[in-house]
């Protein structure tokens, strides 16, 4: 292919500019981040949420774009900033605001989401102390292009002779992944649906 | 359905206790000052979503109290304000006031003056539905035929402003006939007209009639069966979609209708589309009396033997014509003085507005704006 | 109809003015009944009796309160208030006057019973029309037709906005053309031409008279 | 300094691409300018054709034939009251038509005018261009949510249906486009938005004529799913201005609501630049590959020259045409003024293409090959822009349970017909 149609990284590091990735573009996109995240949960009304989410998620992408992971960039402005979070406005428009926000914040549930906010703590602490060694190296070579054939690569492994696909390190995540969704569905039949 | 009486513009609903991620009904008001309803017209929407459950109309934001005005107005002095009330077709009112005088004084126009207002009024009716055409069209989204039917629209006007010097509230007739002899050339501007505006009318249909968009939006949109129709009073070209044959001018002949050869349209399903169509060749069949009229106008006097002073004998009268919106009537109680004692408009708008309720039920938003363009309702008559 | 022209000499001698016109053609009519020879033609047309099959049935089933006339062709029933129910729904059963076109009411100030209320009604298959006249007193009310024809709704509605009128069995008996907390009934005879409800426009618009 | 500019002005490389942020900073601003001008110009061209469509003359008062009308309209908009509803929510409906101005902008970041010509090139360019595109619609539902009345919110509830649903069908098209992409020796397919039409000057094709009539059936799918994707008619759902008085921005008014206009053409402009991009061959002048002598490479290069000389002989014969009366004194100038502007960049164009040929300096031959590129990338956009003028002329609106099933009954199910039928006779042909 054109050598003008390699990835960013690439020319980035052969011309010898300075990589775009200063630390002010992290921080500034990670603080925005944790900001927006902080107001996602503390607006009391459901829209401003929403929109602090989307901020969230573009900042990620922001960060994914820092990584030369472009395509997960591109992925999750795509699918999260543009299609989910649009079907959350749409349904959050449809409720009535006023009498959510005078709902009682901290129901009985509480207790629940403080141990999985715990364990989510204890996890990130984990990862952070442990460090690079949890994570295996291939993972560095995930965006250097945008082929499919790569992004298939990662998640199913490499190409067998037959043209038979072997199954990746990844797809235990990736079905747990649909899993997810699919219990979403569920949930949202059940929630509209009056009698099943 | 029922609205609190008092308190129509309260839109906010109860919420009793309901799921948190319940929705409910959506109450909008559309109108008085809405792009679609023609005027000063609102309707209450009750929604589900889109779905419309039930609406309400708002009425007589322009009452003037016409029925009042009469009272306390010689015969003669209230002929320009019937004008006032379908000013789109203010010669079909002219019509009917004058002719209904006249039967209640037991004259008779002469033929000439018939033959006139049979052309005046088949013109009006072209011009009518030509801007009914025009803003139905513009409400279902397409906005191109609004100006076509507005430029040539413009050929009538301008035949009414040559014959009486106005070209809305024309006030063309009076009562035993009409007050004015044609102007020079007056056939030849009409049949030039009848050359030029064929042609159009095919224009329009062009641009509509197999228009898929067009079709999808009016086809089986607000829907009124003949009988439904029949039980709510509906008139004019409403109940001829709905397959019902019954024009006035043909059930029961006045002026010089029944000197003419045309037919009266009907349609099969009572929807919008079948009203568009039923509307188009009723163009086309005014065109056809038009074209005969104009043909064999008689010589004579234009004025029947009328006093200078009306005062019909003590009697109570009711005539109706088929006006371009469907059956225009005027009873009228005479006392025997100058001044109608009582005097009511059967207004073929008000009647059919009522009809907007049972066709728009379980259909869109959308829908509502399609059915009240196709009742094809003046504000003025509706309201009065 | 009569096709010969007439200079309407001034008609009928008594009831000339305007105020006392009150005993008109309905009120004229009880005595009309008298069924004079055919139509003889003096100063202006009058009522005649109007005789037909269908009126024959209803005038041996229901008697005197029933009083079929024809005045120029148009051809009416006075009824009494009390029959008009029954009336009303065998004119449309029995006799197919399947279109209610209109109903609409007069006021007679000067008269016992005030108001006359007129259905006007058409048949499709019989290609006639009729009228149908009751007497009401004010304040009286009368029973809705809403059953029979759906178009009386919003008829009816008008005739109570108007004249004040009560129309028993009336699913949403409102004002319809007037704004709903006005103040009296304008189509009656003893409310002026430039009469309005003072108050409702100062409440409502804000303004000193509507005038 | 001019050495730095010179050195780029002969790179063949985007700015981005080259790491250049003077360069990207200049292509962004002049992209911005570039855009809000043809706003301007498209402004001022819908009302006149739409008004030529309906036998009436449009604007003809505000300068000759009423080139001023769009400044005079800009000026009323920024001068008018800026009305927020008292009920509304305050931050949101301030930021709503910024959030739709922005998306439509980002995504001029990655619109390939040609080879070189173009912020960045991206390796997701496409990806990038739908997501970000994708983002407009957020502005739109948020507006409708924030101004707290009803018909806003009907038509931001319209308008995120409609867009989530035409996307599916618009995406599936592109996929189908950027399999032909990966027709090639190293079975490689690209989503960069230059990689694209490259991958189209090396098949020879555009891939609207690919796979004939697969590219085309593809091509149309996007050609509607864009036109619902930008709420204009017929599937003007969110604005519908007989059933929703204006739909999402029916409580805006002035400045905020100038910007959501603003917004509405950007992305009008940015969606018909993917198609283009797509498959319409991008820059590429037609006929690259069958007509590539030099002499035909010059006669192409006219082109740019030529389309201002006859926009210029029209203009002239409007001059002619202004009756003769002392009252069109000013606008017989002015509209001469405005010819004698355009014929001399006609010139100007007519010079660089014939001394870009001869010129043995890189610089000049690069910078006419530019405006070439630019040239025939604007002219295949500017005839979308002529078709949704066109449209709104000419159709009446869908309703909305009608465009819901014309996304989902029709458009998807072809879309996905197309994408596997592409694939397959992909793999047959390589």
């Amino acid at each position: 292919m054109n050598p003008a149609l390699n990835s960013g990284l690439n020319s980035a590091l052969n011309s010898g500019m300075a990589p775009v990735a200063t630390p002010w573009f992290f921080y500034a996109l990670a603080g925005l981040a944790v900001a927006s995240g902080l107001a996602v949960i503390t607006r009391r009304n459901a829209v401003h949420s929403a929109l602090a989410l989307i901020v969230t998620l573009l900042s990620v992408a922001g960060l994914y774009l820092m990584l030369y992971a472009p395509f997960v960039a591109g992925v999750q402005i795509i699918v999260y900033a543009g299609g989910i979070m649009v079907l959350f406005l749409f349904v959050i428009m449809l409720v009535n605001i006023e009498r959510a926000s005078k709902e009682r914040r901290f129901n009985s549930i509480w207790p629940v989401g403080l141990a999985a906010a715990c364990a989510l703590m204890a996890l990130f602490v984990s990862a952070f102390v442990k460090g690079r060694a949890l994570f295996p190296d291939r993972m560095m070579t995930l965006p250097e292009s945008s082929n499919t054939q790569q992004i298939a690569t990662m998640l199913y492994g490499e190409v067998g002779p037959k043209g038979q696909y072997s199954i990746g390190q990844y797809t235990l995540a990736f079905e747990i992944a649909s899993l997810l969704l699919l219990v979403a569905i569920l949930g949202a039949v059940i929630m509209t649906k009056k009698k099943i | 359905m029922s609205f609190p009486a008092n308190d129509r513009t309260n839109l906010e609903l109860e919420t009793p206790d309901k799921p948190y991620l319940d929705s409910n009904e959506l109450i909008i008001n559309m109108g008085p000052q809405h792009p679609a309803t023609h005027g000063v017209l609102r309707v209450i929407l009750k929604l589900d979503g889109e779905k419309v459950l039930g609406t309400e109309c708002v009425i007589g934001y322009l009452h003037r109290g016409v029925e009042k005005i009469a009272e306390n107005r010689t015969y003669t002095m209230f002929n320009p304000y019937v004008d006032r009330m379908d000013y789109v077709a203010a010669v079909s009112n002219g019509l009917g006031y004058c002719e209904a005088v006249e039967k209640l004084m037991n004259v008779e126009a002469p033929a000439r003056a018939k033959y006139i207002r049979v052309i005046l009024t088949e013109l009006n009716r072209i011009a009518s539905h030509q801007l009914w055409l025009g803003t139905h069209a513009l409400d279902i989204g397409a906005m191109t035929p609004l100006f076509y039917t507005f430029r040539d629209r413009e050929e009538i006007l301008k035949i009414f402003e040559k014959y009486c010097g106005a070209r809305l509230t024309t006030h063309a007739f009076r009562i035993g006939g009409c007050q004015y002899e044609t102007y020079a050339g007056f056939e030849k501007d009409v049949k030039n007209f009848l050359t030029f505006v064929a042609p159009k009318i095919d224009e329009y249909e062009t641009l509509l009639t197999t228009n898929r968009i067009w079709l999808e939006r009016t086809r089986n949109v607000g829907v009124i069966s003949a009988a439904d129709a029949i039980a709510l009073g509906v008139t004019g070209p409403v109940l001829r979609a709905s397959g019902v044959q019954w024009d006035l001018r043909k059930a029961q002949p006045y002026a010089a209708y029944s000197e003419f050869d045309f037919e009266i349209p009907i349609g099969t399903n009572g929807d919008t589309y079948d009203r568009y169509l039923v509307r188009m060749v009723e163009m086309r069949q005014s065109l056809r009396i038009i074209e005969q009229a104009v043909n064999g106008i008689p010589e004579g006097p234009i004025m029947g033997k009328v006093p200078k002073v009306i005062k019909p004998p003590v009697g109570e009268i009711y005539h109706s014509i088929e006006a371009p919106k469907g059956e225009l009537g005027y009873f009228i109680v005479s006392d025997g003085s100058t001044q109608p004692y009582r005097l009511r408009v059967r207004p073929p708008s008000f009647v059919n507005l009522q009809a907007l309720d049972i066709m728009v039920r379980g259909m869109l938003v959308a829908d509502v704006v399609a059915v009240i363009g196709t009742l094809d309702i003046v504000l003025g008559e509706v309201d009065r | 109809m009569a096709e010969e022209v007439k200079t309407p000499a001034p008609p009928p001698p008594p009831e000339g003015e305007k105020k006392p016109a009150a005993e008109k053609p309905a009120a004229a009519a009880p005595a009309a009944p008298a069924k004079p020879a055919a139509p003889a033609k003096p100063a202006g047309p009058v009522p005649v009796p109007w005789t037909s099959p269908l009126v024959e049935k209803y005038r041996s089933q229901y008697g005197s309160g029933l009083d079929p006339l024809t005045y120029l062709g148009q051809n009416y029933l006075s009824v009494d208030r009390s029959l008009i129910p029954d009336i009303l729904r065998l004119l449309r059963d029995e006799e197919q006057f399947d279109y209610c076109v209109d109903i609409t009411a007069v006021h007679y100030p000067k008269r016992e019973k005030q108001f006359d209320v007129v259905w006007i009604l058409y048949s499709f298959p019989r290609n006639e029309r009729v009228r149908v006249k009751t007497q009401i007193a004010d304040g009286a009310s009368i029973p809705s037709s809403v059953s029979i024809w759906a178009t009386a709704n919003w008829l009816e509605r008008e005739v109570f906005d108007m004249f004040g009128i009560k129309f028993d069995g009336h699913p949403d008996l409102k004002r319809i053309l007037l704004p709903d907390g006005w103040n009296g009934y304008p189509l009656r005879k003893d409310y002026g031409i430039l009469q309005q409800d003072k108050e409702w426009v100062q409440i409502n618009l804000g303004i000193e008279s509507g005038q | 300094m001019p050495d730095f500019v010179m050195s780029y002005l002969g790179s063949t490389v985007t700015p981005g691409e080259a790491g250049n942020q003077f360069w990207a900073l200049m292509y962004v601003l002049i992209i911005f300018a570039g855009v809000s001008t043809a706003v301007i110009c498209m402004n001022w061209i819908e009302r006149k054709a739409l008004a030529h469509f309906q036998v009436r003359l449009g604007p003809m008062r505000v300068g000759p034939h009423g080139l001023l009308q769009p400044f005079a309209d800009a000026l009323k908009l920024m001068l008018k009251e800026d009305i927020i509803p008292a009920e509304a929510d305050q931050f949101v409906f301030w930021v709503a038509p910024l959030i739709g101005l922005l998306a439509a902008f980002t995504v001029y970041t990655v619109i390939p005018f040609g080879p070189s010509q173009a912020v960045s090139d991206m390796n997701i360019g496409i990806l990038f261009m739908l997501g970000v595109s994708s983002l407009g619609v957020l502005g739109i539902v948020v507006a409708g949510w924030a101004s707290n009345s009803h018909y806003p919110l009907i038509g931001a509830l319209r308008s995120s249906a409609q867009m989530v649903s035409y996307e599916v069908a618009m995406g599936l098209a592109v996929v189908s486009a950027i399999l032909m992409t990966s027709l090639n020796a190293s079975g490689t397919g690209t989503l960069s938005m230059i990689g694209i039409v490259q991958a189209q000057q090396q098949q020879g094709v555009w891939f609207i004529f690919k796979f004939f009539p697969l590219g085309f059936i593809g091509f149309l799918i996007f050609a509607i799913a864009m036109i619902a994707e930008t709420n204009r008619a017929p599937f003007d759902m969110a604005e519908a201005e007989s059933e929703l008085t204006a739909g999402y921005h029916t409580e805006y008014s002035g400045l905020r609501w100038s910007l959501f206009m603003l917004a509405e053409y950007a992305a009008m402009i940015a969606v018909s630049s993917i198609a283009v991009t797509l498959w319409l061959g991008g820059w590429m002048r037609p006929f690259p590959n069958l007509l590539n002598a030099p002499a035909w490479d010059f006669i192409f290069s006219l082109f740019p020259g030529l389309t201002f000389l006859g926009l210029t002989a029209i203009t002239f014969v409007g001059v002619a045409r202004m009756p003769a009366q002392s009252f069109f004194k000013i606008q017989r100038i002015g509209l001469a003024v405005f010819a004698a502007l355009l014929g001399f960049i006609a010139l100007l164009l007519l010079v660089i293409a014939v001394a870009g040929r001869s010129a043995d300096g890189r610089l000049l031959a690069r910078f006419s090959e530019g405006i070439d590129y630019v040239y025939w990338f604007v002219l295949k956009v500017a005839v979308f822009m002529y078709l949704f003028i066109w449209y709104r002329a000419t159709w009446p609106r869908y309703r909305f349970d009608q465009l819901m099933r014309v996304g989902w009954k029709v458009l998807l199910p072809i879309s996905l017909g197309v994408l596997v039928v592409t694939a397959i006779v992909g793999v047959l042909v390589s």
